[in-house]
């Protein structure tokens, strides 16, 4: 993957602000920076792990990039197969273009399907409203999904309430399948199941990826399942991509103070390994309130005064260079 | 039980202590008292005394207020009151009545001719009174100039000492009577008031006045005291108070023993008192008509139509039915049975076949709604009546909408006229009112059009003097109002007079409780 | 497909065999089925028409030839309290649908969109529920005129808040699942979202609604119609025949011509409550404390049940 | 805290303005010519005096020149006229006012008192006699229309025993509060019945829920005797709910004894609604209105006040 090639969703400066009212005529005193100026791009037939503590934004990013929350500033720009085009404007059969493309599956699979609905329905209605007129041709591709995901066609006159958790994560994944999208944003699709699962639908995605050649972007706070299912590994931070490196290079190649801590805290499979926990000191600052230079600079453990004042962007690594980027000022020299 | 509900009582009103604001001083009822219902409860007004100019009648005006003459029972011939005597000119035209000297207001003011010219003069200034002072003042010389906003005064009234001339410009023959019932307010209280707007002044909540009466206590919308007014010239009233009351239920009042006279003209209230043993009762013939009128400009624009529901409808059933003995089925505005009735109108018996008939040959479009509208604060038998009238016209294949009017019925009576048939009553002072009503302007005429020919009849009967040419006159009316058919007369109703058995010195002969009359309300007494 | 329709009849099946086990369901189904009967075969069952008037035997009391006597025009007060049955029942039912359509529209919308429009229609809502409910639809009547139509009207307008609260509390928790996000995602339009996928996951609280608001609508006729302010009063309906104990002449002694009429209209009202209280332990056991919050008269403590 | 209080009055202002306008351009709706109404066309003088008339209640103006009149006329005190009686609506007002406060606050308080009471003893004891007691109420109140336990209390205690009297309140040598009682006790029962019902049931709830709270839990375990544990834990802490639901009843002071008031024939506000109405009155409807608005703007000003002093929350959050 090199980065000469165009990207098929390019996230710039994406940003979301959420006013905070105070006073007795309920003005605007503050915002809190869900997002604040995240880059991001995800190539055809990638699979982009986002990974972050709660509270970090990824969520929101996940929205933010299926087009559910409206930004409050930055650009979104997708590849309908004519170069980047800006998606943040589109409306109407132009948009619902990008929500064919544009997939997503939700963190709770009991709550993804109508209840009043039987699954086969729910599919069968998603094509419909996807223009797919002809009635054989939406069963043909309902069931191909369902074949994809495992699911046996006779349980699609089932009711949601009659599926475990896994069996609707694959019905959900089949959903979107069905129409044939471009991209899948997953939301923390197997925080919500028991560990066992977890592995079979992680398994299923990397299987997909592989059959469809579909971009993925997964968002998790599970490092070794971002690590596993992932090509690149994308670190947030408070409302910011703190660096972006292949997944195979980790934990080696962390370079930002973040991810080595955030990394260190994971238990490491191998009994014979030091554990070298980065205990992290200092505060979590307040969304409302962010320290003016790095968002990390009151807990970084290499804290600079430069940090202090300015904020670091991404930049491509001076060490590992490629694919590796950080936003860090130990980076130095960095373009 | 009772125990309980009374301590339930008694807990609310320690709470409602907090908040009544109410002030009056209790009072004890003495023995020579007598408590009289003047108005039933439930209209939103506040109970009061009404000005004797809009309408006259109610034991408070009997009590207080006094004309130049009063009237028997018969309201017809009349006696002296306030004036000592009256002459007329030759020619009818010109009126001199002389007034008493030594009467005093119950200010301890002395009554001049001033109070009577004024007041006559101030009857065309105010905004609403009744029709019969109206028609009357209005054929004053002068008249004209004098209203809301012009001059005050009408040429055609003089004073010299104690006389008055009233100067006409054509013979009333109802002048007299009329003066009789017109009630002489004082002058020195009311010059310097809102005249436009006297029937809301505050004077009504304790007026001066000439009468045996005044007013002692006024708890407003609750109850108003009369005690003897001390300036009177005539005997002392024997009875020491009289409280005037709303009641909710004179039936049990009166059982109880809370109530010693009322009037009334409800059949239900009426039946209900015949097992009352204390109260004497005194059914009067009254001219009070209840009739419907005719929207002539809907499906009832033929005559053929309009005389269809004289058949149509069994009265001789309806009306004894609900209204017993009160009620007077009527042909026409002079019933059979009056004096100058037109015996060639038919008595139109109930008669479907003939109903039917007439409505066929009238092409009668049964497809229209008929809206058959009553007046708002009906009272039940009205709504009673007219349901059976609207199911008898449902058999006869009309199609019926029953409702009251919710809003002002004169309103919707001659401006809006959204209506086939429309109840209306009218207590009247004498027959000619009847036919008054289809010249008057803004009422039948907004309705019907201009009415010349009625016009010229009415003007007539007013001037006639000679009962020849009343009879000859209404007959003329009688046979104009069969061609038209413009109201389908119901009934005539009774009012009855309930007096406690306890009372003692009332008249032998009761009159029209809606107007005044020499009832010797101050030489009642009782045990 | 065939498989499709069999699965949708056991789950309708399930529901009436619920409805029938449930002992208040049936004891109100069985009140409602007869008094409908009642109405319907008024004539039959009484063997006089409600119209027909016979004056001189006006105000008889209750005896073999009139089982609830006859009142002042000497019709027959069976034949008329059975088929006064009817209008009410059509009234209140009418009534209780087409607020309950207000007051759904308005709850789904509201509740789905939040913002603006929210508040605006709570704070409507809000007043429209603090206002003494009679004196509102007595300002209503001044305007509107009286008549069946209108009435049923004038109670739609002033009683959808109850359905406003329960719609919009429903929508305000199910916006936030999954599958709405979903069907974002998909790119559902908005009313396709509201109707068709959130709204007939709250049809159960809807259809206790409806059955309480029937009740309540039936006795508000009754005290409109005593007013002198309802339907004409050439339509039999409960409330109109209670009119006659305007009069204290009546309410002395002629209790039949009252007595009945009231009776019929607590057995029906109570009925319904009986099957509202079924169905809502059919449908939805979480909405037990439905019924406090429906009292028309006081809907106000409905505002206080609402979560935050 | 200040400034959610002066929040809330700042959407007051606003609303009651709104409200006014509604109510006064409503009113216009009507097709009433408010002379016609007030003097019939038959009992005219004449109908310049009419011109006359209408000229001095400035019915020539401008609609909306007439809005702002009214509210001036209004915040000064001066309600109008009645178009069927032609009183002052002042007048009317400071003579019905009275009577429908002492009878509706009678009911409300003991309604409030017997509520609590059996409502606690519903909630404390489920299936006891409390319990059992405040059912038959609560489907009495909700399948019984009130004016229908109204006829029936006068046709027993009024007509058969004839204990009681039939109605009226004031009357001569029955002008003091005590002398009055009996005249009270018959609407005010009926009223206090209708309005039990709700009452009860939500006491009940409001306490069983309490009774669930862990720190009555607590109170047991420590050995508390139950009727200290009734009274000072499981009762105090039930009350603020049933204080926010009485501060909404608050406008069924002016408003919410139509029916009772028409049975009765008792000469309160009810009673001069329903007579504003039949007749199209509307300047006393409007009045009226506008008074019972403001109770509601009030009221719902009380119960922020209670629930933000019940939940601390409600002063952050208010907005939603």
């Amino acid at each position: 993957m090199s980065n000469t090639r165009t990207p098929l969703y390019k996230v710039g400066q994406i940003k979301k602000h959420f006013p905070v009212l105070g006073g007795v005529l309920r003005r605007t005193k503050g915002y809190v920076k869900a997002l604040d100026g995240v880059d991001l791009e995800v190539f055809r037939g990638e699979t982009i792990s986002v990974i972050g503590e709660s509270g970090c934004g990824k969520t929101t990013l996940g929205r933010m990039l299926a087009l559910l929350d409206k930004p409050t500033g930055g650009e979104l720009s997708f590849d309908f197969g004519q170069g980047l085009q800006d998606v943040t404007s589109l409306r109407g059969a132009d948009q619902m273009r990008f929500r064919k493309k544009v997939q997503m599956i939700f963190q709770d699979p009991y709550t993804s399907f109508n209840p009043r609905q039987r699954v086969g329905a729910a599919m069968d209605e998603v094509l419909r409203v996807h223009g797919v007129k002809d009635e054989a041709e939406r069963s043909a591709r309902i069931l191909e999904a369902c074949e994809m995901v495992n699911i046996r066609p006779e349980y699609l006159q089932r009711y949601p309430h009659e599926f475990s958790g896994g069996q609707r994560q694959r019905l959900a994944i089949a959903r979107c399948l069905a129409t044939k999208p471009e991209l899948i944003i997953a939301d923390e699709i197997v925080s919500a199941l028991d560990v066992s699962i977890q592995a079979q639908i992680v398994n299923l995605l990397l299987k997909i990826q592989k059959e469809t050649g579909l971009s993925f972007i997964f968002v998790t706070h599970d490092v070794a399942v971002a690590r596993y299912v992932g090509h690149r590994v994308a670190v947030m931070y408070l409302g910011n991509v703190v660096e972006i490196l292949p997944a195979d290079s980790l934990p080696e190649a962390a370079e930002h103070p973040y991810t080595i801590a955030l990394l260190s805290a994971v238990p490491s499979m191998n009994p014979t390994a030091k554990d070298q926990r980065v205990a992290l000191q200092g505060e979590v600052p307040s969304p409302i309130d962010m320290p003016k230079g790095c968002a990390f600079s009151t807990r970084c453990p290499s804290v600079m005064d430069i940090c202090r004042t300015e904020r670091p962007v991404l930049k491509i690594s001076n060490i590992s260079k490629g694919d590796h980027q950080v936003a860090c000022h130990l980076n130095k020299g960095a373009k | 039980m009772r125990k309980f509900t009374k301590s339930l009582g008694a807990l609310g009103l320690a709470a409602a202590l907090a908040v009544s604001v109410l002030a009056v001083p209790s009072q004890a009822a003495t023995n020579n008292s007598i408590t009289v219902a003047e108005v039933t409860a439930g209209g939103g007004g506040v109970q009061t005394i009404f000005s004797p100019w809009i309408n006259s009648g109610s034991i408070s005006h009997h009590a207080m207020f006094r004309a130049l003459f009063k009237a028997d029972a018969n309201l017809t011939s009349v006696k002296p009151d306030l004036a000592s005597g009256y002459k007329y000119s030759k020619d009818g035209k010109t009126l001199t009545v002389t007034l008493k000297s030594g009467i005093k207001w119950s200010d301890g003011k002395d009554l001049t001719v001033d109070d009577v010219v004024w007041s006559m003069n101030s009857l065309l200034r105010v905004a609403k009174s009744n029709a019969i002072y109206v028609n009357a003042f209005k054929q004053i010389v002068g008249s004209e100039a004098v209203n809301g906003t012009n001059t005050t005064t009408m040429s055609g009234i003089t004073t010299k000492g104690n006389d008055i001339t009233i100067s006409l410009k054509a013979p009333v023959n109802t002048l007299i009577p009329v003066l009789a019932q017109f009630m002489i307010l004082p002058k020195h209280v009311l010059a310097n008031e809102d005249i436009l707007k006297l029937d809301t002044n505050n004077y009504w909540k304790n007026p001066v006045v000439l009468g045996p009466y005044k007013v002692g206590t006024f708890s407003q919308g609750n109850f108003i005291t009369l005690v003897p007014n001390d300036k009177y010239e005539g005997s002392k009233p024997i009875i020491k108070e009289i409280n005037i009351i709303v009641s909710s239920n004179l039936v049990a009042d009166a059982k109880s023993g809370k109530l010693d006279y009322f009037t009334t003209n409800d059949p239900d209230t009426i039946r209900a008192m015949s097992s009352v043993s204390t109260f004497k009762s005194a059914p009067l013939d009254v001219l009070f008509y209840r009739y419907l009128v005719i929207n002539p400009t809907g499906p009832f624009s033929n005559v053929k139509a309009r005389e269809a529901l004289k058949y149509a409808i069994d009265w001789n059933k309806l009306v004894p039915a609900i209204y017993g003995q009160q009620g007077k089925v009527i042909n026409s505005g002079v019933a059979s049975g009056m004096s100058f009735h037109d015996s060639s109108i038919p008595k139109y018996k109930y008669d479907k076949a003939k109903a039917a008939a007439l409505l066929k040959e009238a092409n009668f479009d049964f497809s229209k709604t008929i809206r058959l509208r009553t007046y708002n604060q009906s009272q039940p038998a009205v709504m009673l009546i007219l349901t059976a009238v609207a199911q008898q016209l449902t058999e006869i294949g009309m199609k019926v909408e029953f409702l009251p009017w919710t809003g002002d019925a004169t309103t919707e009576l001659w401006t809006n006229r959204n209506y086939e048939l429309a109840l209306k009553g009218l207590s009247a002072f004498n027959v000619g009112e009847w036919f008054a009503e289809y010249s008057n302007p803004a009422t039948f005429e907004k309705l019907l059009g201009a009415q010349p020919k009625y016009a010229a009849l009415n003007s007539q009967l007013i001037q006639s003097t000679t009962l020849r040419d009343t009879g000859k006159i209404l007959t003329d009316l009688q046979k104009l109002e069969q061609q038209d058919l413009y109201k389908l007369p119901m009934h005539f109703l009774k009012q009855v007079v309930f007096i406690s058995k306890n009372i003692s010195g009332t008249p032998t002969k009761w009159g029209n409780p809606l107007y005044v009359y020499q009832n010797n309300i101050a030489s009642w007494s009782a045990n | 497909m065939k498989e499709k329709s069999l699965k949708q009849q056991s789950t309708a099946r399930i529901f009436i065999r619920n409805l029938l086990r449930n002992p208040s369901a049936v004891i109100g189904l069985t009140i409602i089925s007869l008094m409908i009967l009642g109405a319907i075969f008024a004539v039959q069952i009484s063997g006089a028409d409600p119209d027909y008037m016979d004056p001189i035997s006006g105000r008889l009391g209750p005896s073999l030839d009139h089982l609830m006597g006859t009142d002042q025009l000497g019709r027959d007060m069976l034949s008329r309290v059975l088929s006064g049955g009817k209008q009410s029942i059509y009234i209140g039912v009418l009534a209780s649908f087409l607020a309950n359509l207000i007051g759904t529209v308005l709850g789904a919308t509201a509740g789905y969109l939040g913002g603006k429009i929210d508040s605006v229609v709570m704070r409507v809502s809000e007043l429209v529920m603090t206002f003494p409910q009679l004196i509102l639809v007595l300002i209503f009547v001044s305007l509107l005129g009286q008549g069946i139509n209108n009435v049923i009207i004038v109670f739609a307008l002033t009683g959808w808040m109850t359905t406003f609260r329960l719609v919009r509390g429903e929508f305000f928790s199910l916006r936030e699942e999954s599958f709405v996000e979903a069907d974002r995602a998909f790119g559902f339009s908005k009313p396709r979202i509201i109707f068709r996928h959130i709204l007939p996951n709250t049809m159960s609280p809807i259809v206790v609604a409806f059955t309480i608001n029937i009740a309540i609508f039936i006795i508000a006729e009754a005290g409109l119609s005593f007013l002198g302010l309802g339907v004409p009063v050439t339509t039999p309906t409960w409330g109109n025949l209670l009119t006659a104990a305007q009069n204290p002449v009546v309410i002395d002694e002629y209790w039949w011509l009252w007595v009945f009429p009231a009776m019929s209209i607590a057995v029906f009202v109570l009925g319904v409550n009986f099957v509202g209280d079924g169905l809502r332990d059919v449908l939805d056991p979480r909405h037990k404390s439905l019924i406090a919050k429906s009292k028309w008269k006081v809907a106000l403590v409905g505002r206080l049940g609402r979560k935050k | 805290m200040v400034s959610f209080l002066i929040r809330r009055v700042a959407i007051l202002v606003p609303m009651a303005f709104t409200i006014s306008a509604l109510i006064f351009f409503a009113s216009r709706l009507s097709p009433i010519d408010p002379i016609n109404a007030m003097v019939p066309p038959d009992m005219a003088s004449d109908s310049a005096n009419l011109e006359q008339l209408r000229e001095e209640l400035g019915l020539n103006d401008n609609i909306i020149l007439q809005y702002f009149h009214w509210l001036k006329n209004i915040a000064t005190g001066d309600f109008g006229y009645s178009l069927q009686s032609g009183e002052k609506i002042s007048d009317i007002l400071a003579l019905r006012m009275p009577a429908t406060l002492e009878l509706v606050l009678s009911a409300l308080i003991l309604s409030t008192l017997l509520a609590l009471t059996l409502g606690l003893f519903a909630g404390a004891k489920k299936g006891g006699v409390a319990d059992k007691l405040s059912r038959v109420l609560g489907v009495i109140g909700i399948a019984i229309p009130d004016f229908f336990i109204g006829l029936a209390l006068l046709n027993v205690f009024a007509f058969r025993v004839e204990w009681l009297p039939t109605g009226n309140r004031v009357a001569p040598g029955q002008v003091t509060l005590w002398d009055r009682l009996p005249n009270l006790i018959l609407p005010v029962s009926t009223l206090t019945i209708a309005m039990l019902a709700v009452l009860i049931r939500y006491t009940r709830n409001s306490v069983l829920d309490t009774l669930n709270r862990d720190f009555v839990k607590t109170a047991r375990s420590k050995g508390v005797p139950e009727w200290r544990v009734l009274y000072s834990h499981v009762f105090r802490n039930s009350l603020g709910p049933v204080m926010v639901l009485l501060a909404f009843r608050l406008p069924l002071l002016v408003g919410g004894s139509i029916l009772v008031e028409t049975v009765f024939q008792w000469p309160g506000i009810g009673t001069t609604i329903i007579a504003a109405v039949t007749a199209s009155d509307y300047p006393v409807i409007m009045v009226v209105s506008m008074i019972i608005a403001m109770v509601i703007l009030v009221a719902s000003f009380l119960v922020d006040i209670i629930k933000s002093i019940l939940d601390p929350r409600v002063r952050l959050g208010g907005g939603n």
